[in-house]
Order: structure tokens, then sequence, then C-alpha cells
């Protein structure tokens, strides 16, 4: 009997969720798109461990948003960006995916993490609405469909003219420490690199893998030391670049160090001066050297209204809108459906569009392919290396 | 006319302590035997090792003339040996009843449909037998001390053992309590009921028991007739020699 | 009620199989296994359909099946080995062994994809295969709650000698749970693959255990609902609508959790019993605690009584 | 080789008060504490934002000041989540369980204020708070940080083995580690010993919080994770309460990670602390440091 009872009042209990539930959402998943605005949704980590890079992604959108609008919107109709925090989550990312995808948004666009971004993109694809990813170091992420774009260039991309600086400066051999857990790194560390530097004529004296969470360094530091290369790739993320990069230090290696985009600004200045003469490719950093004209007018225009310099992850979530606002201009004033949104994405992807990180900004496979920048830190900030080759991308002037 | 149940030479040893250290003795079916000695002389371990919940250093245990030394503690239960703990052992969250069903559902007979049904009705028995079959529907631990040492031994005669071992029934209780205790026992004699009674009083299995075994430091001190082994200078001496040492 | 389905269908989702995976870990919890090995089953039952679908291209119904018989072989044998321990034990132990599965899939590159994970698994259960089979799992659950496998549950965990000495095959019901649980916990993984189309090191390890327990321990523990409550809380309504508390998600998920543990003791599936005034009264009539012999009282309230299982040989089971 | 021994050594260092922390609150309050990294992670944090409020003061001070407040915000868990659950839960495996969760509910706010607070990024403590030097000795690099950790690691060990040893309130401690219904007779009453033993280990989490975020040279909200892992492998290796055995086993199990790491690489490395976990608990659940028999106590 007490058992029935109970498990009646549990059922009561659960519907009545349900129902909470239900009706807390009608309102913004229902209804039809509204003449005169063009929603977007932008999924972004804006918590959890993503959350520096992701508040600027969408620090960025929301700034292109406004300048959007500020112009009279596109083809008469304003833009709005509705925010969706994916807290660092797969959960929460595929969650307010499939709800985004339902929802009368123009285009999903997404910002930071791979894992959650391969998750997000087979539904995208599965329910026929564009979706833009930002940064996401996966290649296989396009691989979803037509409606999968990335407007971050992958940044291996990047390796070949900045090991061939490298080289050019007398480096003959490196040495790699990398994240093992982490797929960009791993691609990096065991494909990327060794093509490059067999083909710089470079030998790799040591090549050492370490997980993120790893706390000692002073062991792989050793073994890269002792191996004696003229550089080292640090590929780690987080306080283990500091860490990394003051064992390498402590063991006695004094040469130059390069690596990933996540090197950054944040993540090099507690390793300060410790982390002297790194190099690192980036899409963007707000450097008035900027070696692309559109670059450093965003960077003046963005301090102008912000009052704060963009750092390269609002310059990424500022082009992922002017993506689809490229986009969305070719429609004019025809019918924005998801598919006329994808057909006309697909034609600005071919003539490439003027965005923070190029310009113009051109797609391989859906990807983007921008200029790049060469960055060094020199101690206390990170600046554009002194003997940039320009662009860093040498695919990039040459393609269509 | 075999025994029910036969320990030979059964030693028990934990690391250097041999708490058991060649004990042979028999249970005679149909008797109340008690197993007296002070504390800590290995009274536990004996009924541990009969319930096979201790695997001893040597020897071997006969169930019905069977070797169970390698048997688990719920083959020799599914095999007619039941227990009682030292201590009240009912489970919280089961009525008296559901209490009592424990006893009855793992034995092999209640497999069977029919044979649940037949289980369930020797559990009500029992519990009718041991007066408590109006508490069928409480939680145990709101019931006196003594009313739960009932239930338990409502839950290892309701699967009809072949012999029950009774550790302690009565210790902590008061003497009213001890009284309805051993009335309980005393019925189950005339019941026909095979039992092994642990006590470290005496003075109380005296009067109830058929057969006396004395333990004293792991060691069969005597076995008999309860009144005379109990006059015995050596078990006095046991008794009464370590009264005041304490364990 | 469609449109509003589907635009909560990836919530929706999130909840099923979390439940799915706090029910694995509950199986065996009522049988007093404190066991995460679940959540590495989690893992053989992700990859090892992804790698047979996605990978060589089988169908998904006996790429399944084959990976619940191997969940069925390995869990059996994991179970022999760790028939020992018991607690925070066997908890250690399998918390180890779910962290071994993550490092061999981060390793095992051409079954797992090594860091990358395996993608392109095709989505071939969807939402309604996944919630018939947790009604199922659930359905199981609530009937084995009561009635003789209830009580024999209940004594397990509470009290294993006493279990023992009535007639119950303590390693071999342990061994039972321990197998459903894996099986639970495999098609968990099966469902989670083929609902997200990928899955990858992060998927597994730490924290989904954690997470795992955290739904049923909040949803539940020891009732048939606990893991669906738990599921839908955590998966489904935390992940939705917790966006207001932007950074502090963390914060309130915690202070939440804390919350129900602390006040109450039976999860949120016990609320229904603070809701059943004829409980209440009952409830006040009967002291919680147990008399001398049945539950010590020991400092912190904590009962080291007989229920207490510990890894001592005189109370396991030795055969 | 000898520069693996010296790094095996500092290593072992932290493990050493990371684990005796650990194995204080599973010993004594049957606690698997599973935010014990997040108060570690925020004795560094304790640390940092004194640098940055507070300028100049000398690394003793910060360090006093991160052992304190770890401390106190373990006391604080104690007192408003641990003490509370265990005294409302049913049963042993329910409280364990209970705490468990809430240990993890703790450490997840904990680690999201630590995470606001440094914006989600690396964070270091002030180069001029201890300067790093490094000395060559016969061809081995030692660096003064390394000496430090060592040092501290082997005094603080060594009060606290004292401590349990000889003090009234260790002793009470001692016993209830052994047997669970003894507190009460050294008289001290089991809620002030709870309260003692989470603060003792909250006390050795931020030391060693701040010692390895020197050493590393930089910390994040989420350092703490993997220390946790090693730390049971440490404890279980050691048995639990055992303090002389998690301080044996935590320098064993550096060192023999180096060594695996350096010549077999690093997915073995990790591998190896949970294989050692499940072969240990397979073959003598008691670990291999505890005195014989003293679970049957």
């Amino acid at each position: 009997m007490r058992h029935r009872a109970r498990t009646a009042t549990c059922l009561l209990a659960a519907s009545v969720a349900i129902l909470t539930a239900a009706c807390g959402s009608s309102g913004s998943s229902g209804g039809s798109a509204a003449g005169d605005v063009l929603k977007i949704t932008y999924i972004a980590d804006t918590s959890g461990p993503g959350a520096f890079y992701g508040k600027d992604y969408v620090a960025g959108a929301k700034y292109a948003v406004d300048q959007v609008n500020a112009e009279g919107g596109v083809g008469g109709r304003k833009l709005d960006l509705e925010v969706v925090d994916s807290a660092s989550d797969q959960q929460a990312a595929v969650g307010a995916m499939t709800k985004a995808v339902k929802s009368n948004s123009s285009a999903v666009l997404y910002a930071l993490l791979s894992q959650n971004a391969l998750a997000m993109a087979p539904i995208a694809q599965r329910s026929k609405v564009p979706f833009i990813v930002g940064q996401s170091g996966v290649d296989g992420i396009t691989e979803a469909g037509d409606y999968v774009y990335r407007t971050t260039t992958s940044e291996g991309r990047f390796y070949e003219a900045m090991l061939s600086t490298l080289h050019d400066k007398g480096a003959s051999s490196t040495a790699i420490l990398y994240a093992s857990d982490n797929p960009t790194a791993v691609t990096n560390a065991t494909k990327t690199i060794p093509a490059i530097a067999k083909k710089l004529g470079m030998t790799i004296t040591e090549t050492v893998p370490v997980k993120t969470a790893d706390t000692d360094y002073s062991q792989p530091a050793s073994r890269i030391a002792d191996s004696s290369p003229d550089v080292v790739a640090d590929l780690t993320f987080g306080p283990a670049v500091t860490t990394s990069i003051q064992a390498l230090r402590e063991a006695g290696f004094d040469g130059p160090l390069y690596g990933t985009s996540a090197l950054g600004a944040g993540a090099l200045k507690p390793a300060g001066a410790a982390a002297k003469d790194t190099y690192y490719p980036s899409v963007f950093i707000p450097s008035p050297k900027l070696p692309w004209a559109s670059g450093t007018s965003f960077l003046s225009e963005y301090q102008k209204a912000t009052g704060s310099a963009p750092s390269f992850s609002a310059a990424g979530g500022h082009d992922q809108v002017m993506f689809l606002v490229a986009a969305l201009q070719e429609i004019g004033k025809g019918d924005v459906t998801h598919e006329s949104v994808k057909d006309a994405l697909a034609s600005v992807a071919g003539k490439g569009f003027v965005g923070a990180t190029g310009e113009p900004v051109r797609f391989v496979d859906r990807a983007a392919v921008t200029p790049g920048v060469l960055v060094r830190w020199d101690g206390e900030a990170e600046t554009v290396a002194p003997d940039q080759p320009s662009p860093l991308l040498a695919a990039y002037t040459g393609r269509g | 006319m075999t025994a029910v149940l036969e320990l030979r030479d059964i030693k028990v040893w934990f690391g250097g302590v041999k708490a058991v250290d060649g004990v042979s003795l028999a249970l005679e079916p149909g008797h109340l035997h008690a197993l007296v000695g002070p504390n800590g002389s290995g009274k536990t371990t004996v009924v541990n090792t009969m319930s096979r919940l201790v695997t001893p250093t040597a020897g071997q245990v006969f169930l019905d003339g069977q070797d169970v030394t390698a048997a688990g503690p719920h083959e020799v239960y599914r095999r007619g040996l039941a227990r009682t703990f030292q201590g009240i052992r009912l489970v919280e969250g089961l009525t008296v009843r559901e209490n009592v069903l424990l006893g009855v559902q793992e034995l092999p007979a209640a497999r069977s449909r029919a044979g649940r049904r037949r289980a369930a009705e020797a559990a009500d028995e029992a519990l009718e037998r041991m007066d408590v079959h109006h508490l069928a529907q409480v939680a145990p631990a709101a019931l006196p001390y003594g009313v739960q040492r009932r239930v338990e031994i409502a839950r290892a005669v309701a699967g009809a053992p072949k012999i029950l071992l009774l550790d302690e029934p009565v210790a902590g209780m008061s003497a009213g309590e001890r009284q309805e205790i051993s009335a309980v026992l005393g019925r189950l004699r005339d019941d026909g009921m095979t039992m092994l009674l642990i006590e470290h009083d005496l003075r109380f299995v005296l009067g109830l028991s058929d057969h006396l075994f004395v333990l004293n430091f792991g060691q069969l001190l005597a076995a008999g007739d309860p009144a005379a082994t109990a006059a015995l200078p050596a078990v006095q001496e046991a008794f009464l020699g370590r009264k005041h040492v304490p364990a | 009620m469609i449109d509003w389905f589907s635009g909560n269908e990836g919530y929706i989702q999130g909840a099923l199989v979390a439940a799915l995976l706090a029910a694995s870990v509950q199986v065996a919890l009522r049988a007093g296994v404190l066991s995460f090995a679940s959540v590495g089953f989690y893992g053989v039952g992700a990859y090892g359909t992804g790698y047979l679908t996605a990978t060589q291209g089988w169908g998904t119904a006996p790429a399944a099946a084959v990976v619940v018989i191997i969940t069925v072989f390995l869990s059996w044998l994991l179970a022999l080995v760790l028939a020992r321990l018991r607690a925070l034990y066997l908890a250690m132990a399998t918390i180890a062994f779910v962290l071994l599965v993550q490092i061999g899939a981060l390793a095992w590159d051409s079954v797992t994809g090594g860091p990358l994970g395996l993608f392109g698994i095709p989505p071939a259960l969807g939402t309604g295969g996944v919630a018939v089979i947790l009604a199922g799992v659930l359905a199981v659950n609530a009937l084995t709650q009561r009635g003789a496998v209830g009580r024999r549950l209940l004594l397990l965990r509470k009290d294993e000698a006493l279990a023992s000495a009535l007639g119950v095959n303590v390693r071999r019901q342990h061994q039972i749970a321990f197998v459903w649980s894996a099986v639970l916990g495999s098609l968990a993984g099966i469902s989670q693959a083929s609902l997200l189309t990928v899955f990858t090191p992060e998927n597994l390890g730490f924290s989904v255990m954690v997470s795992a327990l955290t739904a049923l321990v909040v949803g539940g523990t020891w009732h048939w609902s606990g893991p669906l409550i738990g599921g839908v809380v955590f998966s489904w309504f935390l992940s939705a609508y917790l966006g207001f508390a932007s950074d502090y998600r963390g914060v309130v998920e915690g202070a939440l959790t804390v919350v129900v543990l602390v006040f109450l003791p039976k999860g949120l599936a016990g609320l229904s019993e603070l809701l059943d005034p004829r409980r209440l009264r009952r409830a006040a009539g009967t002291p919680t605690g147990g008399p001398g012999g049945v539950s010590a009282g020991v400092p912190g309230g904590v009962s080291t009584g007989p229920d207490r299982p510990v890894p001592a040989p005189e109370m396991g089971v030795s055969s | 080789m000898t520069q693996q021994l010296v790094n095996a050594i500092a290593l072992g260092s932290i493990y050493t008060l990371f684990s005796l922390g650990l194995t204080l609150s599973w010993g004594i309050l049957n606690v698997l504490n599973l935010a014990h990294g997040a108060i570690f992670t925020a004795g560094t944090m304790f640390a940092f934002l004194l640098t940055e409020h507070a300028a100049g003061l000398p690394f003793a001070v910060v360090l006093a000041a991160a052992l304190v407040g770890s401390a106190l915000l373990a006391v604080l868990m104690e007192a408003v989540a641990f003490a509370p659950i265990r005294a409302r839960s049913g049963n042993a495996l329910d409280a364990e369980m209970r705490t468990l969760i809430a240990s993890v509910a703790v450490a997840s706010i904990i680690v999201t204020v630590v995470g606001i607070q440094s914006d989600h990024q690396p964070y270091a403590l002030p180069q001029s708070l201890l300067e790093r030097h490094r000395y060559d000795v016969l061809g081995v690099h030692v660096s003064n940080v390394q000496i430090l950790v060592l040092v501290a690691a082997i005094v603080l060990s060594a009060l606290l083995v004292l401590f349990v040893r000889r003090s009234r309130y260790g002793r009470a401690m001692r016993a209830v580690a052994f047997d669970r219904t003894a507190a009460g007779m050294v008289g001290i009453s089991a809620r002030t010993l709870q309260l003692a033993a989470m603060a003792l280990s909250g006390a050795l989490a931020g030391v060693a919080g701040v010692l390895l975020a020197v050493y590393l040279g930089a910390a994040d909200a989420h350092m703490g994770d993997s220390f946790l892992l090693k730390a049971f492998a440490i404890i279980i290796l050691a048995g639990v309460g055992s303090l002389e055995g998690a301080v044996f086993f935590a320098y064993a199990l550096a060192l023999v990670e180096t060594l695996v790491g350096y010549y077999l690489g690093g997915d073995v490395r990790d591998a190896l602390a949970f294989v050692l976990i499940v072969v240990i608990l397979v073959l003598r659940p008691q670990g291999l440091a505890a005195r014989q028999g003293w679970q049957r106590a």
C-alpha cells in the first residue's frame, strides 16, 4: 500500500516537473520567424574551464552584431543574437544544439571546445541547419556535411612557415613536448611537425608525450634537454604551459620555444621571462603591426567601441558573425531559410569575406583559411614577430 | 545413532592467536547442548566454525554425517543448520514477518511457486510458535529486546532446521526476559529440536541443558552431564578464577 | 507537444543515458556493492558499438548484442578478481579500473580513435529506442524492489554475514549484481554512442563516475525511480535552466547537491514520502535508531554495527 | 639517472603532503574526501590573492595564511556538509556514499570559485615570493624549491607522526582509526576529534598546494584532480590510516613513476598507479604497510 502511494506521488511529481519544463520552454522555441528580425543562436562555453576564451568569443560576436545593427541591419532586418551557455560541458552543448536547431534561428554558431563541436555538427547536418564553428582545432568537424563551416584556420597549417622561420634563424633540430590527450596536439606532434621537419631537413631529437593534468614536467623536460635540440615545440595547455617551460629552462634548455596558439598571452604570462623567445602562430593578435588592414582597423574600432583590446577569441567570434552576415547580405531581402542561408554561405565561402582575421577570409572544404601571424613572446607581452613571413600561411595567397 | 553435527579436532588460528585449539565434539539429535566458557575462550569461534563463517586452520566439520568443512555458510544453512548471533540482527526496513520470511525464502524448497507458498505458511507458523504473530506488520526496531530475540528465533526455526545454534541468546537481558527466552528454548527442546546454546553464565544453562561442554583457552575442558560437569574443580576454577579478571 | 519534445530532445537524450548510468550504479549498490565498474563498461559499450558500426560497418543490433556478450564475460571475470573487496576499497579498485579503461581508450588508437575518439557512429537507436531500454530496466528494478528479491537485496546490503547465515550465497549474489550493473553500463554506452554519434575519451573517466553517483544519490539511492529523477535533474533541468547562474553554475549545482544530501536522506525520490501524511505519522511513532545490538551508537552517528561490510576474513564468505 | 632521482624525490614530497591529509580523513572520518584536491587548489588561491593584495609578504607568512585558510575551509566543509550527512544517514554504506558525493559537490563549488577568481586561466605566485635558484651538484640540477619541498615534507610528516603518536588527540585519532567505537576512551569528544582531523587534513592540503604552485610555477582551478588519484593509490598501498606507510609509498610511487615514465613512456606511467591500486587491493586489501590484522581490532 505505502509503496503504491509513494510511487503515485513520485509520478505526480515527475509529471508536474515535465509540465513546468514544457511551459517554461514553449515561449522561447515556439512560433515562426519574426518578419523584421533575424535570429542567430550563439552557443558558447561562457562558464567552466573554457570560459576565458568562450566569453571573448561572445564579446566579439556581440560587437559584430551591434555594428551591423547600428548600420541598419541586413536588408532592413535587425540581427537578434541569442547567447546560450554550454558550460564547457558536452551534455549542455548537445542539449542547447538540439534546441537551437528547432528554433527559428537562421543559423547556429558555436565556440569553443572541439569535443563539443564534434558532437554538435552531426545534429546540425541531420536537421539541415547552418552551423558555424569558431576555434575547434579538429579537422574532422566539417566532414559532418555541407551545413557545417569552420571560421578558424587549423593551426597546423601555420606550422610550416613558423618552422621555416626558425630554420632560417639557424635551427636544425627540434624536440617535441605534447599533450597526448589533446587531439590537435597529437596530430601536430606526430604528423604535421615531423612531415615539415623532414621537408626542411630538420632532425627531431625527442618526442615526449605528457598529459594535460600532469604535474611533473621535470622528467620529460630532462629527456628533452638531454637530447639537446635547437628549438622545442611545446604543445601543452593551461598551467602545463608555464610548468613545462619552466621545467625545460630548469633542465638546461635555453633555446627558442614554439607551439600552439593555446600558448597565447594568458598562458604565457605566469611563465614570464622564462618563456622569453617563444613563438606561436595566431589568427589574430591585438597589435597595430598586424600585416593585414582589416585586422588593424578591427582592432582600433573594437577598442573605440568597447574600451578594451580584442583577443584572438573576440576576433574569432566577430568573424563567425560576419561570415553569416555576408551570407545574409547575399540573400538580401529574399527569403531567409536554413537552405537559403546554407547556399549563401557556400557562395560567400567561394569568394571569401572581409573579417578581422583576414582580408579576405577564404575557405577550403568549408574550413577557413586566413593569413595568420607569427607571434613572439618577449617575456612580458606578445608581439608580431620581427622576422614575419607575410602571410604566415603560405598557401593563403595561392588559393582562390 | 549418528551425531547431527560433529567437530573433529578443530583448530582456528588467527595469525599467532589460537582461538580454538583442537576441539572435538558431537551434538546428539533432540538434545539441548550448552557450550559454556569464560569470555574469550573461543565459544563464538566454535559457533562460527560450525556455521562456516570461519574456516578452520585444521580439522573437519560434519553435518548429518557429511563433511561440510569446505562448504559455505549458505550451504550449511540450506542443509539444515540455523543460527542466531550474539547481537540482535534483524533487518531494519523490513517488518517482523518479512524478517521471518528471510529465514525460509532461500531454502531450496522455496524455489517453486507452491514451495514459496508453503514457506510463507511455515513462516507464519513460526511467528505463532514464538508468540509474535500479532506483531507481524510491525517494524522490529520498535520492539523490546526479548521480543526481538523471539523474532530472531522464529526466523531461525521457520525453515525447520535439523540443528539450531544460539550464540548467547540472553546476553544483556533482564531477568524477566531471560525467563521468557529460557521458556522458549524449553518448548523447542520439547518439540525435538537439536540445539547448541552458547553461554558464559554457567547457572543459566544448568537447569536447561541436557549436555554440557566447557571451553577454556580454546580447548575443551570438560563435557558430559551438566550438573556433574559443572561441579568439576577444573570447571569451577576456570569460571571463578577468571571471574575478577576483566576480559 | 511534438515541437516541445524535439526542441528538448538533446536534453532528454542526455537524461535517459544519465538515468541508465545511474541505474547501473544503483543495481550494484542495492546488493551492497559500491562499484563504479559499470562506468568502465559504459566505455566498453560505447567504443565497442562505435568500432563495430562506424569502423567495421556492422549493423547496430548485432554490434550491441556482441558488445553485451563481451560485457557479461569481462565483468564476470572482473567480479571474480574483485570478489574479496568491499565498500570504499571496492569503490577505489573500480575507480582505478575505469581510469585504466580511459587510458586504454587514449592509447588504443586503431580501435578507439585515440584522443580524437570515434565519430560517424550511425544514430540507429534514437530517443525512443533508448527510452524503451530505460523503461525496461526501471521496470525490472521496480519489480525487484519488493518481494523475495527485494528482501534478499536489503539483507545483503545491511548484513552480509547474516545473509550468508540465512542461506544467501553472498558471493554469487554480488557477482550477479556486478554483471547486471556492467550490462546496464554497457547499454548506457551503446545508447550514448548511438545518440551522440561520437564518443571520445572525455566522455569517460572520473567525472562520469562522479556524475552517475551524484545523479543516483540526489535522485534517491534506494528507490527504483532515483536514477530517473537524478538523470532528469542533472542532465536536463540543470543543463537547460541553470543559464541564469552563468559563471556560478558549478556553485549552484554543488550547493543544491549538498542541500539535498543533508536534508533529504532518501534523495528527491524521498520527497514523495514527505508529502505522504500516513508515513509521516508512522515515522513519528518509530524511533529510527536500532537497539544496542543492531547498530551500535558510535561517534558521528555512523552505524558500524554488523551492517558494515569490512574486508576482514571472518566477515567475508570464505569458502 | 641521478637527475631522475632528484626529480622523483621532489615529486614524492608533494605526494607525501597531499596523501597525509587524505589518509587522515579516510582513516579517521571514513570519508573518501574527493574535495581534498579542491582544498589543495584553494590553498594556492589563498596564497595568490594574498600576494596580489599585499605584495612583499615573506614566503613563510603566505604559506601560513594558506595553511590556516585551507584548514578553515576543511572544517567548514566538515561542519556544514559531512557531519550533518553522517548524522542523518541510515547506515555506514549510505554515509560513505553520501559524504563522497558531498565532497564532490563541495569540490565543484571550490573549483568554480577559484576558476572565477582566476578567470579560468593559469595563475602564478610572483617570482619575488621565492627566488628560484638552480644549483649544479656533480652534474645534477637541484633547485632551492626542490629542497624546500623535500624539507617541508620531511618536517611536516615527522611532526604529524609525532603528534599522532604522542599527543592525546593523536592517540584518540589512532584509536578511532583502528576501532571506530574507541573514540570516547581517551576522553575527547568524537565531534572535536573529527573537526581536528579535518583541520589537519585541510592544513596539509593547503601547504602542499602552495608548495606545488611554487614548484610548478603555475596553478589553475583543476590542478588538484590528478593528485587525488595518485594519493588514493598511495593510501591503498600503505593501508588506510597508516601515516608512515603513506610517506614511504609516496616516495616509492614517485620514484617508480619517474623511472617508468623515463624508460617506458607516459601511457605506461599513467596506468601504473591504477594498476597498482587494483593489484594491491586484490592481493592485500589492507595495504602493504598496514600492521597485520588491525582491521579485526
